[in-house]
């Protein structure tokens, strides 16, 4: 049954050095803010997993938090590169960063197949590109029927599962809508999960591919209006596309970054925190 | 095509590029599209030649209808518009894997003249020079979608003579590879620079110039591939853009 | 691209002697007319495909037009057996039946795998049972990392796939909503697809749990209000559970059976026919 | 459990099997439902003692909430009241074989001591005496579910040495098979009928008569049952239904 609580306590109760952990979101839903607490409360040795590891995984890995990255496409959408993941990955810069890299159509396979409590999951993929070739984690099996040979992919079991959604109920049950993309299987791949709602509301308004999560599959739902900044929530906020190009030239110099992250991230303690301490131009105008 | 050519309104090569992609695109074609200039060309289709393209996003938004040209492929103005929006699992098992889409468009850091793409990285993969995003959505939509479309600016430090990595499978070496492998796709059947348009020849079994952009020399195109590019006998120059293909361009951009 | 038709030039143009079909629907907006068409128009030699076989099925192989049945669960949900069903396996009336059955999650996997291109679909299901013993198409292949054994079951693909749904579009896009079962994936397992909808519409009301079939990924459309019938659609009928309890007696009687059939579907020749030659209290207060 | 026991009432023992499976059920448990005692069983709990019981039906309705007994598993009024209505892929993959279903309520036409159900066939496979509808979900509810309640009518018929057909396994011959097969569930743990309750005895390997309904006698359950069937220790009799269990019940069927 779901718990509610902060998110410092939250983070503190849920991630663990060394777990390994997602904060999913496909453009939408991204959970910012957590990212921003596990900065804050100095996680070390984590595995990272995400389809799209962005601003949010940027600064995770500058700062220091992983030791692997799991991943199918790793930048700063229509900005540019990630440069603290490239440091890490080009010059152990802060650290050496272990990779294993999939596509995306392999990384839903694993997220669905953990999902669906299986160990693997198969797909029509990888064939004849050097992906194959650099990970232990993407193997063939035949067709039992027809002989043909597929991809096969371990499930992506999570001891952490991190999303933000629009609404949680009372009773802890979630609701999300808009682009959903493997924020469920994010849920249901994890052992600990932790759900951040723009609100609590009495009761759902059922919504147009509206997905719930029952609560009795929520692990701790925290209240974090604008938690995904600068991602959005649908008919909650407006995506920052400002705050992606923004970002890169802070990315870009690492003591440029390790100032920011310092003024922005480690002196602040909340997310509302965190938000007061920005240029207002890249917050306003960003409420839906 | 294009019956409007007015060779006096100037235009960047960047739109020549985006409009000679747009007219890969017939009505009614189904196309699989990522952000950047895929996303703009295709967009530009919609809104000149081909109003019934549909767009599909591997967000999960199928028949996206974005009245501006989205920052991501995960935009608001996406779902918002589209058909449907369905989960990141299925828009990959049911629509692509199933080779339900006509159209690729795919980028690439190097290509060769295979087209074979690489996005992973620049030299070694264990100690790479220039790590890049990696493979994406790539992989797949070069083997399932009916045919790929890439899209890159035209340099020898971009169509190369061999790539360090092969993210997603063209033709191989041109042996034959996506039969013996069974892929569903056909592959890339174009490759679309700001200098030009390379096709690939089944019977030569790589990528051949088949048309430059105006004003740009054929010596140009070569110049600027790193491998020794063959000329189709068909070669000739892309029409210019229309005015009304920059103006919907331009509509989009905000240029 | 859709093409709209009526449901004889549908049934005419799509289904042919010795076709695999599957009418799906699970309890809800199952097919019944495009049945009752089937058996008008004398189709024979059909596999016939479903999860849940019911009455309109009983009234398939009862009438000759079926040579297999593929299937997971045989009954008159509430209300008995399938008598005609039965008669066709116990006793190979009217023709012998070759039957291949699955459990539930057998065939939702093989649907799934089919409407994914992939040749096989791989659960956790079947094991010590019995099942595995009376078909081929249960075999186990073992996961490339654990060594699990999983069980494998072949795709589901069909020749025509034919759903209920509630609404088109003049554009041809479906639109159904409610209980969806494997509606979809019926639709994207097959050669050819016929959907019979409630009404078609100038443009969509997004919907609630609402699953739309875009016009480039169905065949043909066919408006035929309570096609259904005795089976409902959500926010257009209720379903017609006396049906269910009227059929058993009838169905039990192989002559009861075959003049019943004669009356209401061989001499009419329409879905609005048949409603019309039902006594009124099995079809009255249906409509929502 | 039930504190206003009221002798005087009559009850049928179909009513008393519906009060004994809903007893089954703690306020919070998971349970996947299928139609007939199933579906009142849970239902009669969820009016009951278990407010918080949460109903899964295999059409997809999650957490369905319905206010009279769903003739069907797809009626209406379980998508309606839903928390949420996934697709049937979905239900069976991301929901039952991921292991999040406490409880699975199973019927039988034949079920032998090991709590193994047949309801595919009486007689010969290939030339069967009685056809019975075949599996449904059950194979992978018995498989997946943690704990399996199996509801029957009491007779020699359904209580048999021997299942002519293994549907759903249960506990195989006693002997540990379904951990050498590596089932995540525990497998039938009670077996309800219309004279008692059976519960699985792990030492004894095989299920153990332990309720038996007032007003049956021991005998006349050995008489009823196909096999020769132990006596836990622990034998006592089922409280009777209360007035409340009575009064929920009959509001559902409108006796």
């Amino acid at each position: 049954m779901t718990k509610f609580s902060t998110l410092s306590e939250a983070i503190e109760a849920n991630v663990h050095d060394g777990d390994r952990v997602a904060l999913e979101g496909f453009t939408h839903l991204i959970p910012f803010a957590a990212g921003h607490e596990i900065i804050r409360q100095g996680r070390r040795n984590l595995t990272l997993v995400r389809m799209t590891p962005d601003i949010i995984y940027d600064q995770l890995i500058g700062m220091g938090c992983a030791s692997k990255l799991i991943f199918s496409w790793a930048g700063n959408p229509g900005a540019g590169s990630l440069h603290r993941f490239r440091d890490a990955v080009e010059r152990e810069i802060p650290g050496p960063l272990a990779i294993e890299e999939h596509s995306h159509a392999g990384m839903a396979t694993r997220y669905a197949a953990s999902a669906s409590g299986l160990p693997f999951g198969i797909l029509r993929g990888y064939a004849g590109t050097d992906l194959v070739e650099v990970t232990d984690n993407v193997r063939f099996v035949s067709c039992p029927f027809t002989g043909e040979s597929l991809a096969a992919v371990p499930a992506l079991d999570l001891d952490v599962g991190i999303i933000c959604a629009q609404q949680a109920d009372r009773q802890g049950n979630v609701m999300l809508w808009g682009i959903t993309g493997v924020q469920k299987e994010t849920v249901l791949s994890a052992k600990r999960s932790i759900v951040l709602v723009e609100e609590i509301v009495e009761h759902f308004v059922p919504h147009v591919n509206g997905v719930v999560l029952p609560n009795w599959v929520v692990g701790t739902v925290v209240e974090c209006p604008s938690g995904s900044f600068p991602s959005y929530a649908q008919d909650y906020s407006e995506r920052a596309n400002d705050f992606y190009a923004y970002w890169e030239p802070i990315s870009r110099d690492r003591d440029r970054f390790l100032a920011w992250m310092g003024e922005h991230v480690l002196m602040t303690e909340t997310n509302a925190g965190f938000l007061a301490s920005l240029d207002s131009h890249l917050v306003e105008s960003t409420r839906a | 095509m294009p019956s409007d050519v007015v060779q006096d309104v100037t235009w960047t090569s960047d739109e020549m590029m985006a409009v000679a992609a747009a007219r890969e695109l017939s009505d009614g074609t189904v196309c699989f599209v990522g952000i950047g200039l895929p996303s703009t060309a295709a967009n530009l289709a919609r809104a000149t030649h081909a109003p019934h393209v549909v767009l599909i996003y591997e967000s999960g938004c199928i028949g996206a209808k974005p009245d501006r040209i989205p920052p991501s492929i995960g935009d608001g103005v996406l779902s918002v518009s589209a058909d449907a929006v369905v989960g990141v699992p299925e828009i990959f098992a049911y629509w692509l894997q199933a080779g339900r889409i006509d159209v690729g468009f795919l980028g690439a850091a190097q290509v060769d003249r295979w087209g074979n793409i690489n996005t992973t990285v620049v030299g070694n993969y264990q100690s790479p020079a220039v790590r890049l995003p990696g493979a994406g959505g790539a992989p797949e939509i070069a083997a399932s979608c009916d045919r790929v479309i890439i899209t890159l600016r035209h340099s020898a430090r971009g169509l190369v003579e061999k790539i360090d990595f092969i993210t997603s499978l063209g033709h191989g070496d041109g042996s034959g590879v996506r039969e013996r492998l069974g892929l569903p796709g056909r592959g890339p059947q174009a490759i679309i620079t700001d200098l030009g348009v390379l096709r690939y020849d089944d019977s030569q079994h790589q990528f051949l110039l088949s048309e430059v952009h105006p004003g740009v020399g054929v010596d140009d195109v070569l110049a600027a591939t790193g491998w020794p590019l063959l000329v189709a006998d068909s070669l000739h120059e892309t029409p210019a853009p229309t005015t009304s293909e920059l103006s919907a361009l331009r509509s989009f951009t905000g240029a």
